[in-house]
């Protein structure tokens, strides 16, 4: 069956979301956005999703802060951060590239990353552009660290990273890849990764979605997210399109 | 005795050169035609602190010329792309920049809420958002055992500044699900509202409404704007503009073209 | 996969022996139709906090030896006189007393809604409130030059528990300017909460009502108890039952006769 | 003119409101609540007045914190406390009599006196019963005090103590007499009072009210008061029964 790599990375996205109670999307993210719901379509309306900057997805009552209250009280089980750069101890920089005093490229800032990524159980990083530009050995400023020092209170952090190319998982300071998506190649994975990363002797390819899951996506997930996404959810399920 | 004030420069008065502005998130008020007013008059050296993010406010003010010290956790214009004015001002070196995370701007408004001289966060430690914020202190936790913690000192803006959809005669102001800006009045010394309307009669009588509402008590002076958002959406209310938006992020590349944006949009709009 | 439970002791079964329990004052929502149904049931060892004074329910949950702990800033019939239950059983040393002032309660729920293990405070040095809480520290304020300030660790209840006008199906509350109850449940491990009624459609679907509601995430347990507050008020919608508090007072003066408000007002009505 | 005690005591507390901002009132407290209201009429609606326990009297929409919080911005500049004792250094006891161990009188607790004692910066102390009982050399439990060491963060505390026979202003830690109630003397206050207070060598009589003020408390503040206080209005000001 045919489907886009869109697709395939929410599918793999949602199978990692797994069975939790509350997932989070952050503000511009319409791939995490479409496997929270699939999550939530799979599971008869549980996890709850909360889709930032979306005031019909999102439940807060309690102004911007909520959501930050909200994951320092547990209650937010899954959330997603990206970087201009992650480093192979899964440090994400939000900020800038070059020297502190001086940078050479500014990225927007760290939004709640330096926050988030110690409080929710499961962060998921997310970047699509798969390069040594964007996979660095060690980042150039740290908006959230991958790990802390065994005293320092920490709830949460990376499990996995999900790329164009491949998915990765994290534990104990360190990625192992798990599989490389269709039509990419272990060798093509090591050649763009400028962190250095543990595999397995044999690396399995990345399952495609199955029937049922595209049906779910393109029939029932999608017609949701047009109301947040409407150019993803037109350009990647056709949604919006009148049919032909 | 009405905070209503005659013109919107007569209410945006009290805000003085030099002085620090807490103005909000894209979501949730936005008082554009206040910070055109504001460019038009010249204002200069703000702290703006932008709770906990901005878009095209920050990169509007700081390409004008207006701020001196930017404190906020994101400048980016969202789906239009990055803030080009403030990304240049850092590059250039010509804004002093207090990068935060979000919750800890929450946290060091609501320390002044309550008036106290800090607030703790978890999170932060490891971090270099925290290693260059001098003005953060890491204490010992006095009720764990070896647990670091990061104490934030409040902040206590001069002004607050944000955009509504609506006052009533007595300063009461609809703030609806919005609630940080209750604790932006709270923690600032005064508070500027622009609305685009006002609402007939008092919306502390009904208890429905009361719910929603920022008690005239802590409101300095409010002007109509009508769609004093634009081109920010206002939601609930309107959504945003998105062709402007386009164009903004357009002209805004270069410094030439934002000269050009100004002309058309911020200082031609006086003489409208 | 409602919160609305089949039956009000069906609701309160969450609530366990010696669990920390969060009730709130008078004025915002007393759940007194659950307090009865607790007494009935013999719950027993509770650490009652009551955010930040108690009335009734306070009095009536020592008369009936529920309490071991009780933390609030004081309890009193207001105009009724003093909590004649209370005062006997700090007087005969049958509860433990957890004294505090108000405000110092807020902090401490806000501590555990923001996920801190404390929140300063202002005041309280020099008084015999602070004197006598060996949890509460004071530390020099790293912000300040030989300035001491009160450190309070948060308070994590394991069930909030209150009553409120109305909730809908998919178990939003709706709480008005109560706002202490949505920290209250914030801080808590679970919710409970009794209603006069069930709201048609969905409290957040409409910007204004969302502006006063507790979100159903936040809520585990809904019973449906009709005038549940009563003899105490539901501000906004009824007042106290003036005649009944005054029976109450006299009645509880003496331990016998608050054997007899149990019989009549407590057991006898759940035979009805 | 004929006035009630109840009327020259608002009236004495109105002219210690003074040209302020914001009074606040708390629970129970009808004839502070009189004198703040009084002090809005003189003022032409300024200063705000909250009457707490009362939403229509309150313009709190932020909870049970908001008097709180509020008064920790410094905006409010005008409180009213009790005590079930009152020591001559202006320390106040809304707990216990007695030893801390076992108490031989319990009272209902110290409200939010712990902290507002500090914050807001004029308090005016308030006790109708004026006797060896209640104004005592030293209190048998501190539930706010009424000076701190000098680096202690305080911006407010006591400016006065209003009895059923007499006025004190409070500074530098003690008590100074400043009027005694027409039908009281110097030598009854003495006997009465527990604690050691300064006193000028002529002690005024403390004004009666005028009759503009008499007028004012009587038909404008006393239909306002009759919403949160219907007894005392009644009882005091004849509000609310039919005139004769």
């Amino acid at each position: 069956m045919n489907f886009r790599p869109e697709e395939l990375l929410a599918d793999q996205i949602a199978q990692l979301i797994g069975g939790v109670r509350h997932v989070a999307v952050g503000n511009a993210s319409p791939i995490p956005a479409t496997a929270a719901l699939l999550a939530r379509e799979r599971g008869n309306g549980r996890p709850y999703v909360s889709l930032l900057g979306s005031p019909k997805n999102t439940f807060w009552t309690d102004g911007a802060r909520e959501l930050f209250d909200c994951a320092g009280q547990g209650r937010i089980d899954v959330f997603f951060l990206s970087g201009g750069q992650i480093d192979g101890h899964g440090n994400i920089n939000l900020v800038e590239i070059g020297e502190h005093a001086h940078p050479k490229v500014r990225f927007p800032g760290s939004f709640g990353s330096a926050y988030l990524y110690y409080v929710v159980p499961k962060v998921i990083l997310f970047r699509t552009e798969h390069s040594r530009r964007t996979l660095v050995p060690r980042v150039d400023y740290i908006s959230a660290p991958g790990a802390n020092e065994p005293n320092v209170f920490r709830t949460g952090g990376p499990v996995a990273l999900i790329t164009n190319r491949c998915l990765f998982s994290f534990s104990n300071g360190r990625f192992m890849l798990q599989s490389v998506h269709p039509g990419h190649t272990v060798e093509e994975v090591i050649e763009h990764t400028g962190f250095d990363f543990d595999r397995p002797a044999h690396v399995p390819e990345t399952p495609p979605p199955s029937a049922e899951t595209l049906k779910l996506m393109r029939e029932t997930v999608a017609p949701q997210l047009a109301e947040l996404y409407p150019q993803f959810a037109a350009q990647v399920f056709g949604v919006g399109v009148p049919p032909a | 005795m009405s905070q209503i004030a005659k013109s919107l420069d007569e209410a945006l008065d009290v805000i003085a050169d030099g002085c620090m502005l807490v103005v909000p998130r894209e979501v949730s008020g936005v008082p554009m035609d206040a910070t055109r007013a504001l460019i038009r008059r010249g204002i200069r050296r703000l702290h703006l602190v932008a709770l906990p993010t901005s878009s095209l406010q920050a990169d509007l003010l700081i390409g004008a010329g207006c701020v001196e010290t930017l404190e906020t956790s994101a400048v980016s214009l969202g789906e239009y792309g990055p803030a080009p004015r403030f990304t240049a001002a850092i590059l250039a070196g010509s804004i002093k920049m207090k990068d935060a995370t979000c919750p800890a701007l929450h946290a060091a408004l609501q320390a002044a809420e309550k008036g106290v001289p800090f607030m703790p966060l978890r999170g932060l430690i490891g971090s270099d958002v925290l290693k260059y914020r001098d003005d953060w202190k890491v204490i010992d936790s006095p009720f764990g055992d070896n647990d670091p913690i990061v104490l934030l000192p409040a902040i206590r803006p001069d002004v607050a500044l944000f955009h509504a959809a609506m006052a009533d005669v007595f300063g009461n102001i609809w703030i609806g699900r919005q609630r940080e800006l209750a604790t932006m009045a709270h923690a600032a010394e005064k508070t500027v509202v622009t609305v685009d309307r006002i609402h007939p009669g008092n919306l502390l009588d009904n208890p429905t409404f009361a719910a929603g509402t920022l008690p005239g008590f802590y409101v300095d002076r409010i002007a109509l704007t009508e769609r004093g958002a634009w081109p920010l959406p206002l939601p609930d209310y309107y959504a945003a503009d998105a062709a402007h938006l386009a164009e903004y992020a357009r002209m805004a590349a270069t410094e030439e073209g934002f000269g050009e944006y100004l002309e058309k949009y911020v200082y031609e709009k006086q003489a409208a």
